[in-house]
Order: C-alpha cells, then structure tokens, then sequence
C-alpha cells in the first residue's frame, strides 16, 4: 500500500503547471516545477515551493525530455510526477520510465496509456465493453467484394479512405448507393497505384455532429463519472469554448453516454482521472466513441465547476494510494459553467499568433468567475510554446446566467499590449446561434465565413455597455 | 560643485520608478556629470522600460553583461546563462575576471567532485588543469557524465557543493585561463 | 404591477458599487454610479454603464446626501437606487425620500426600515414573532421592587445599565443574588444622580457567544433563508472573518434559527435581502436576536457561495416587481465558505488605517476563489472612506478545504505598496484554534494578546510554502 | 543662488507628484545643476491630460495649482476642480486666459439656461454680466439654484446646453473679467 504523496514534481508549464502547484499547496504536498530557460520568473515558478530550471526553451531539450525531467525528479526526491496535459503526459515510454523509477506518475498505467494511444486497439477496446463506435469497418478491407458488403451495412453517406493514405489524400465521401461501386473500385485502385496497397477503411460519414466527453475518474476498483462536457464551439478542430453540462442532451442520452465511458474505464482497467471523447450526431441523436484521453485536460475546470470536485486534488490522492470515497449518487451537477480558453491570438489575422509583453493584467473578479492563468501584468509571452495565456470559466445557476456572467467577465477583464481572443469570444458566446446551444462543430467557421460580410461591431457591443 | 555623482543605486530608483510610473513617456535626467535620458514605447505601460543609461565618465551605471559562459565539453551544452531562477536561488550570476572562464551545469542532475566516494577531488581551489581534463560529474537518471575543462588554466572557484543537485545552467566552477 | 427595472443608480463606491453594477450588467440593466471627487477614475466609475460626480470628497456632501443622490438620479430617469451597505442603506429618509420621488428602492418599505432600525421596537416585533430575545426586562424598569423581581427571573450572571447611560457609563455586572440588592440600589440611586432618571434596562450578562445571522430573502409574499453566516471571528466588534455555514451549530438549533428569522419577517412584513442578527451561547447552546440589517451585508458572499444564488440580483428583481420562484426546498448548501476582509490597515501598528497607492495587485486564482475588489494596479486608496479594500472569499467542499484554499490564496495574493491585514488573515485562519471552529468574540483579542509574548514568525509560514 | 543641490528624495517626490498628478503632460525642471524632463503618455490613465501647465523654467518646481476656479454664488461651492470624470466626459477641462473665470456646476442636476421655458436666456455668449446677476438655473430635485456671476465681465464661452444633465463641477460658462 502507497504512503500519501509528500511531493511532487509538475512537468509542465503555464497555466496547468499553477494549477497543479495551488492543488498541492491545498494538499500540503510540496510542489516543485521544473521550468526551461524561456519560462525563468513566470508565476508557476515563483508560487511553487520549488522550481528548478531543466533545460533551454526548446521543448525537445526541456518540457519533453524524458531524462532531464526524472533526472530532476530523482535528484529532488520526489515521490510522483505531474505531467499535465500535452508535452509527456500522453507518453506512454515517459510513464514506463518513471514506474521504473520508483517514480509514481499522476495518470493511468504505461501500457494503459499505450492501448488507449493506439487508435485501433482503443476502439476495438470500446467495442468489447459495448460502448458505439462510428458504424464501419473493423480495420482495414482488402478484397473489393468484403468492401462492397460492409459498406452497404454502414449505410450512407459514407467515408473510404485507403489504409496507406492520410493528410486527405485518398478519400472520398460516397453519397449514395448508386455510385457506390464505381467509387469503390476507383479508390481502391488509385490506391493500388499510389501506394501499392489497396485496402480501405470504410465508415459512416457524419456531417452534423457534437463533440461531446466524459469525465471520468478511478482508483482502479472504483470508477465514477463526473458528467460530460460539451466542446463542439471549435476553431480548426481547436476547442474555444466548453461547457458542462451539454445543452442537448436528453437525459436518456447524457446516461447512456455516462455509462458507456465508465464501462470502457472499467474495461481497460483505468486508473486515475481521465475523458472519454465522443461525436453526437445531430440527426440520428446517437453517440460514437472517438478516443481516450489518458490525462487531465484542459477544460477540466467547468466540470469542477458544476459538480464541486477539485479533480487534480483526485488526482493527486489516488497517485498517493488513496481510494475513493465518493460515490457516484454523491456527484451533483448544479448549474452550468463555460469555459473560454484565451488565446493570444489576433482573430483580424487569421489568429496569428501574437507573442509579446502584457503591460497590464486586470482579472475579472466577483460571483461564479474563475481565472486560471500564469499571466500578470509585465509579463512576456514566449514565442516558443502555444499562444493559451489564460482560462476563463464562468458558473451560472442555468446556461444563461452562465452566458451572461461570461459576457461580462469578457468585457472586465483587461490584458493590455497582446492582442487576444477575448473579443472573438465574446462575439461567439454573445452570438444568438451559441445562445440557442442548437450548432455543431461547423458553427465557427460558419460565424467566420458570415462575418466577412458583416462588420462586426454590432455583435462585439454587449446591450448596456458604454464601450 | 555641490553636487556628488549620483551612485548606481540612486540611478536604479528612478529607473525602478519609470517601471512602476505606467505613464511616464520620456525621461531625460542631468545630474551631475550624469545624463540619462529613458523613452517607453507608447501604448506598452509596465515594466518594459527601455533604459538608456548615457554611460557618463563615472563608472558603468550598469553593470556589464556576464562575460562569456565558457561551453561545458559535455553533450549538452548551456551557451546561454539562464535568466536567474527566482526560487532556486542556485544559479545566481557570477562576476568573472577577463581572463576567467565559467564552468556551467549542462544538464540538471547531481554534483561529484571525485570519481567515486572517498576518493580525492578532481580538482580542488588552486589547482592547474589542462583542456579536457575532467572537472567533476553531474549524473543523471544514473548515467555519470564527465564535465570537461574548457582550457587549460587554474581552478580559481568552487561554486558547489559535493553531492549537490545542479540545475541546468548552473555555474560550477571557473577557470582562469592560461595567458 | 411595477415593471422591470431598466436602470438603477448605485448610491455607494468601492467593492460593493462595483458588486451590483456586475449584477446589473449580467441582468441587462444599465447601471448609473455615483461618486465622489474622491473617487474619480475608480473601477466601479470605469466599469459602469455611466457614472456621475455628485460631489466632493466628503461623505456627508457626497455619498451621503440624499439630495445629490436623489437628484442625480431624477436627472438620469433611472427606475432605482441601490444603496449598497453603509452610507444612506438603512436610513429610513432617504428610503421614504426615493419612495415621494417615484424611485424604487431596492430595500425594504421605509418604515420597516425605521421599525427595525429602532433597537426597542424591533426586540418588540421579535418577541411577538416568537423569536428568541436576550433574558430581560422588556423595556425600561422605574421602580425598584419591579427591577428587583425582574432580575431575580433573569438569572445571573445579569447586566443592568441605566436608561439614561451609554458608552459603557452606568453599567453594571452582578455575577450572584448576593449582591444583587446592594448592586441594583447603588445603580439606580447613581443614575438618579446622574442622570436625573433612575431606570435601568436588565439583561442575562452573555460571556461566552458567538455572532451568528441569517440570510433571508423576500419578496413580500414568499420569505425563504439561505442559511446562516458565522462571524465569530471579530476584533472590537468588526468582523474579520464571516463563515457559512457555522462551524458548531447542530442542525436542530440551525433549523430552529432559520425559523425564527423567517417569522419575524413575516411579522414585519419585510421585502428584499435581510439579515437578522443573533447572538449564540456557548454555554446554554441557545440563540437570541439582537437586530435586523434592512440591507445587504458586507459578508453576503459566503451565502452566495454555498448556495449558489446571486443575492444582489434576487434583489433587482424584486425591486423590479418580480416573485421569487425559488423554494426553500430548491435552497441547498453545498460546501463550506469563508470570507477575509482585507484592510489596509497594519496589524503591527494596531490596525492603525494605511491609505497609499497600490503598486501592484495580483489577484489569487484558481477553482473556488473568489475576489470582491474596487482595486487594481496603480490604484490609490483615498484616505476619506473606510479601510476594506476587498474581500477574498474561498470556497471548500467542506470546512478543511475551505480553510486551506483561504491559505493558498492569501499566500498568492500580491499588494504592493501598502499595508494589508492578509498576513494577518493568514496567521488567524492557521491558527489550531480557528480550525477547531470552537471559540467566541473574544477569539481574536486573545490571539492578539498571546500575541505579544510569542512570536507569530511560526504561525505565518504555512507548511510547504517557501516563504 | 539659494537652492540646495536636490537629493534623490526630492526628485523622487517631484516624479511621484507627476505620477499621481492626473494631468500632467510634461514636466520640465531645471534646479540647480539637475535638469529633468518628463513626457507622459496622451489618454493612458485616467482623464484627458490638462494643458501644460509648465510656467517659468527656473524657480517653480512644482507648478502652481490649477487657476483659481470661480466660486458660483450658490449655497454649494466647488472650490477644487474635479479629477475630470472618466465616464461622462462632459467635465473636461477648460482652458483659460488670464482673465478669464470658470463657472462650475456647484451640484449636480439639470441646467437650464432661461428662468422658464421658451423665455429669452439669461446670458448669451458675448453678452455683457454684472457680479451677481444670475447666469443659469441647476435643478435638482425641484429646487431652482439660481447660479451667479462671480465677477463682471463678459461671457466667452457657454459649455453646457439647456436641459443637459451637469455632474458636480462640470464647467458651465467662462467669463472674462473686466480690466
């Protein structure tokens, strides 16, 4: 039986890495980052108990790099590793290395991580414990006939990709039965030609579709769902905004998909926090298993929001050995939250990212705003790492108050010398079609597409404001 | 005159001052045989002040950028001082002669000044070493990574302690360099 | 039936001018502040919708003159005037004031106001309401044999202060029946002297109590609470720390306290936000009324917290005509809350007011971290009003986490440049005796008092922190 | 000469003034041997900056305070200048001659510039007022504060317009004193 964590080394930076440290100051773990050159001075660094500089800003000799991070942790003493999001912490050898350590490492199991980062391998996963996948073939179709079958189970439209293609090339979206074969023998033997192999994926091809996750949390005997969250306000498959609970679902749907996520967990004999993400398709109001994330994510806070349940904290307890003492008929959604990730990004230039000094930061405050940021005025975005300078999560007894809190923290809050996406956002969140919560992942670009044509500014003012 | 020349520290204040003044566009300051003279980019309040501290007869108003990190031999190599840890507090800066080399940790990990427990010192204080000779180890994750002299010279500092964790970047050691 | 407020004048500043232009603005209501020269450029002025100068610096020219403020308000045509706490809230004029100039008040009627607001009148309502008072005679006692028969059924130990008296002149504690006669004789015969009026009010003398209020909320047919606040924690009778729900009430007394403040309103009639104050024995385990705020608090935050209902816009909305259409059933606290008033005042120079410019501000973050704050980088606190400069206020999931979340967060605030009582917040908040949650209003003196002989270095620093 | 050489105390107080000062622009001081110039931002914080108020070079460290504004006559006065409002905007400040005296709202409330409406107004740009003859009404909750001239002279500026609502201090009318 593990003892209690005592400390803790955060391999990450930014936000996340603050995140952590404020969860095992709460915890009265000792939190010590590790940090690269580009990151000296930044506030996770001077709020940690300790920080400890690892390597130039480069991620691949710093943030990614294996050796220097459990070399610091070995050096340092320490009991567990968090890898935050991104970086190393969907690494499956990093894990593996830190197990073979003596390290403990805040997530799942390596060969768990391994399985569930193998795209094939996790669906075929999903399938044994009976949660949906997206209706298609199970791997890849060789002989022409076996192709013609399975597609005309899947059903239409739908989507042929050669097995050896990829970046879209050598796929094709098949509309009806009609031109099914001629499209099928012509796919495959382009792909015979281009690649020298002309095997297929065949699956249905969704074109109205949610992205819709779960959050799940485990000791390894007990798994628990902590509800969904919804993130289908997408830029270039970039998630803008989530929020928790999902404004379409039913609540026949939001079950189902609750317990499709935990039997995967249990199926795969997950341990610590971890989302399972799903498209909803619009239509036919039927759900499909897409991937696992093996870690904490970044919207993590609007579930903390509603349910009250500080997730890293869980995290941390069951790294440290602890089992679970909640139980699923403990875990309460109240209210809605929104989260809007800032980006310092300028939206007039095709959001470029936009480095530079934050001459002044002023923090929207008051009832149900939370920020999470490493920013503060005077500080320097570095060039080297991606442009999120911030999360603003709203809360709201119902998706409108929500909505509203969230306008109104957008218009407080004030980072001044770094354009940012805080106005895009308020121009989405205040849009009426975000506010019927009736889009799909489409709704973003079309809102962009729109906007070309109509100046913005009547949407940026919000009613009552004097700016 | 009655006037003494304002000291380094005085400069600072009023340098220290345009930081936290968010307004302030432009300086210009004669004092004594000093001028100085501070513009800020319009639009940028904050800390960003562009000092122009007019180097005037009395001694640098600011002190010199570090001299040159000497480069480790190890793979890795710290060419860069790394902007001062605010926590660590490890890996201060150095003042080095013109003729003095600075030995930096090339990677994190731990210290040995002997090749193995109880046995004598690489180098010590004092001491002359000639190019590529080992001056200690920083092991990590288990692998010991010999840390070699840069150039021949003398051991004139000792900047760690045996068995101690270096971070990256760390100064170590300094050498001065044979003329 | 009134309609809908559209507008609203804030006749306060600071943290709570900013509270309800924030409400306003997420209702849609344009908001209108008031200020003072004093004021000029302060955030509340900068954040809302519009913002008019009424005066100097001074209160009773500014902030405290209802015709400027009743004025500014005609001038504008806004529909209400929202006092805020403090200034013009409970003064029974200014309501009546607004009520002959067609405004709506977002308070109670007038003479609830000057009913409560009358110390006598409103023990009277209580005690008809069948709401707990302190032992005692009811009014004023004349004559010596009734006083003498009057303390006898009070009990000892017992308080008798001269009608006349005040400021601590002509009381008396009589701790047994021995000395009662001689004391009750000297008393009256000292006040004759003194005063030319020998009658005495007496009362239970309460040594061991706690200060513990409810929340309630009404909109003239429907009166529901929202818990209580604990806000034991005082020093010289300013309340430090405010705490929901309390730490030691057993839920029997809790809902029996509830009940009580539900039927005084109704016996009072009351509309709005209310506050019904209590004092809580220790040592009898029972609770008495002391007096009702016809306001919104200070330390309304922590309720809003725990229950996840926004009290400032309850508030518009029932000034504006619309009915509750919460239950009481629909009220569920969830978690514990607590509050630190934060005042630029230096505890080692006894609590000594330290007006100056705020270099820097960085406010805490993170899950459960609320700030109510006017102030901001650069910001300079006028020496003309009072000392608080904002209120952190930190949820838990219970008590513990509550209380360690206050630490973290009060260890992660930065104000640069003046003097504040969060080191001191800290140092009470750790301290063994405020996480027990058993002490009494004399709590913080005698911290204070140990004080001086130990030195506080050790309780300042938290475990794991570097600094 | 009778000044004593500055210390960095008195410099610092000189630039902390500026800094709290809303509306000043630049600052030039030559004292003793120290000269010091300051420019500040247009339109960072706060209000619109004020006109310059830099006088004579030597001498005046600190500037004089703003022109005396003229005392209304009624009950309520408003000696000091607000620290123009943010928001509004209708406060800015004014800029003056020598002569000239600035009429500010001692109140707020609405301004009328006749004694009833659809009467000819009580003064017109160019027109000629005695000290004491009323220039405008400000209303405030039905209570007609007669505003009155604080010198003779003739009216050069009317600021306001009839039935506008005036915060405290907002500039009203200037007039330019007799010789």
């Amino acid at each position: 039986m593990p003892e209690k964590l005592k400390s803790v080394l955060i391999a990450n930076r930014g936000e996340i890495a603050l995140r952590v440290v404020r969860a095992c100051q709460e915890l009265g773990i000792r939190s010590v980052v590790v940090y690269s050159e580009g990151d000296a001075g930044s506030l996770p660094v001077k709020l940690a108990d300790q920080a400890i500089c690892i390597g130039p800003a480069q991620v691949n000799q710093s943030y990614r790099n294996p050796q220097a991070i459990v070399g610091a942790a070995l050096a340092l003493g320490v009991d567990a590793i968090h890898p935050g999001y991104g970086f190393l912490s969907e690494n499956a050898d990093f894990a593996a290395l830190c197990e073979s350590e003596g390290l403990r490492f805040v997530g799942p199991a390596s060969d768990v991580i391994r399985r569930m980062g193998d795209k094939i391998e996790a669906t075929e996963i999903a399938r044994r414990a009976g949660v949906p996948t997206v209706p298609g073939s199970l791997g890849a179709v060789t002989e022409f006939s076996e192709a013609l079958s399975v597609a005309r189970d899947v059903g239409f439209p739908l989507l042929i990709k050669a097995s050896a293609g990829g970046g879209g090339r050598g796929m094709r979206v098949v509309e009806t039965a009609e031109t099914l074969e001629e499209d099928l023998t012509a796919i495959m033997a382009e792909a015979e030609v281009a690649f020298g192999d002309p095997s297929v994926y065949i699956e249905r091809y969704l074109t109205d579709i949610r992205h819709i996750e779960v959050q799940v949390i485990s000791d390894g005997e007990t798994t628990l769902h902590l509800g969904e969250r919804d993130c289908t306000a997408q830029r270039r498959n970039q998630k803008l905004i989530e929020e928790s609970p999902s404004p379409v679902l039913t609540s026949e749907v939001r079950e189902a998909l609750a317990a499709s996520a935990v039997a995967l967990c249990r199926e795969v004999g997950y341990r610590n926090a971890g989302t399972i993400e799903f498209v909803y398709d619009n239509i036919e109001r039927a759900y499909y298993f897409i991937e696992m994330n093996t870690r904490i994510q970044v919207e993590h806070p609007v579930t903390e929001m509603v349910t009250g349940i500080d997730l890293i904290k869980l995290q941390l307890k069951i790294a440290g050995g602890e089992a679970l003492t909640l139980t699923q008929e403990q875990i309460v959604v109240r209210g809605h939250a929104i989260e809007c990730r800032i980006n310092a990004e300028d939206p007039e230039r095709g959001f470029a990212p936009n480095p530079g000094t934050i001459a002044r930061f002023r923090a929207p405050g008051g009832f149900g705003v939370r920020i999470d940021t490493h920013i503060e005025s005077g500080y320097t975005i570095p060039p080297f790492y991606d442009s999120m300078v911030g999360k603003l999560i709203c809360w709201g007894a119902d998706r409108d108050e929500a909505i509203e809190r969230t306008l109104r923290a957008l218009r407080e809050m004030e980072i001044d010398g770094v354009t940012t996406t805080a106005a895009f956002h308020q121009e989405i969140v205040a849009s009426e079609r975000f506010r019927s919560g009736e889009f799909n992942t489409a709704f973003v670009a079309d809102h962009l597409a729109a906007r070309v044509s109509t100046p913005p500014v009547a949407t940026l003012v919000a009613p009552g404001s004097k700016e | 005159m009655p006037l003494n020349p304002p000291d380094i520290k005085e400069l600072k204040a009023i340098i220290d001052w345009v930081n936290l003044s968010e307004d302030v566009r432009e300086l210009t300051l004669k004092y004594g045989d000093v001028e100085l003279f501070i513009t800020r980019n319009e639009g940028t309040r904050g800390p960003a002040a562009a000092p122009v501290p007019t180097p005037a007869p009395v001694a640098q108003p600011v002190p010199a950028p570090p001299a040159p990190a000497a480069l480790p031999a190890a793979a890795a190599s710290a060419p860069e001082p790394p902007a001062a840890a605010n926590t660590g507090g490890s890996s201060g800066d150095v003042s080095l002669a013109a003729d003095e080399v600075l030995v930096r940790a090339p990677m994190v990990g731990t210290y040995y000044a002997a090749p193995k427990p109880g046995a004598p010192a690489f180098v010590e204080v004092g001491g002359r070493v000639e190019a590529g000779a080992v001056l200690c180890i920083v092991e990590v994750m288990k692998l010991m990574n010999n840390i070699e002299a840069p150039a021949a010279g003398v051991v004139t500092q000792i900047l760690v302690e045996n068995n101690q964790t270096v971070e990256y970047g760390q100064p170590m050691l300094v050498i001065r360099r044979d003329a």
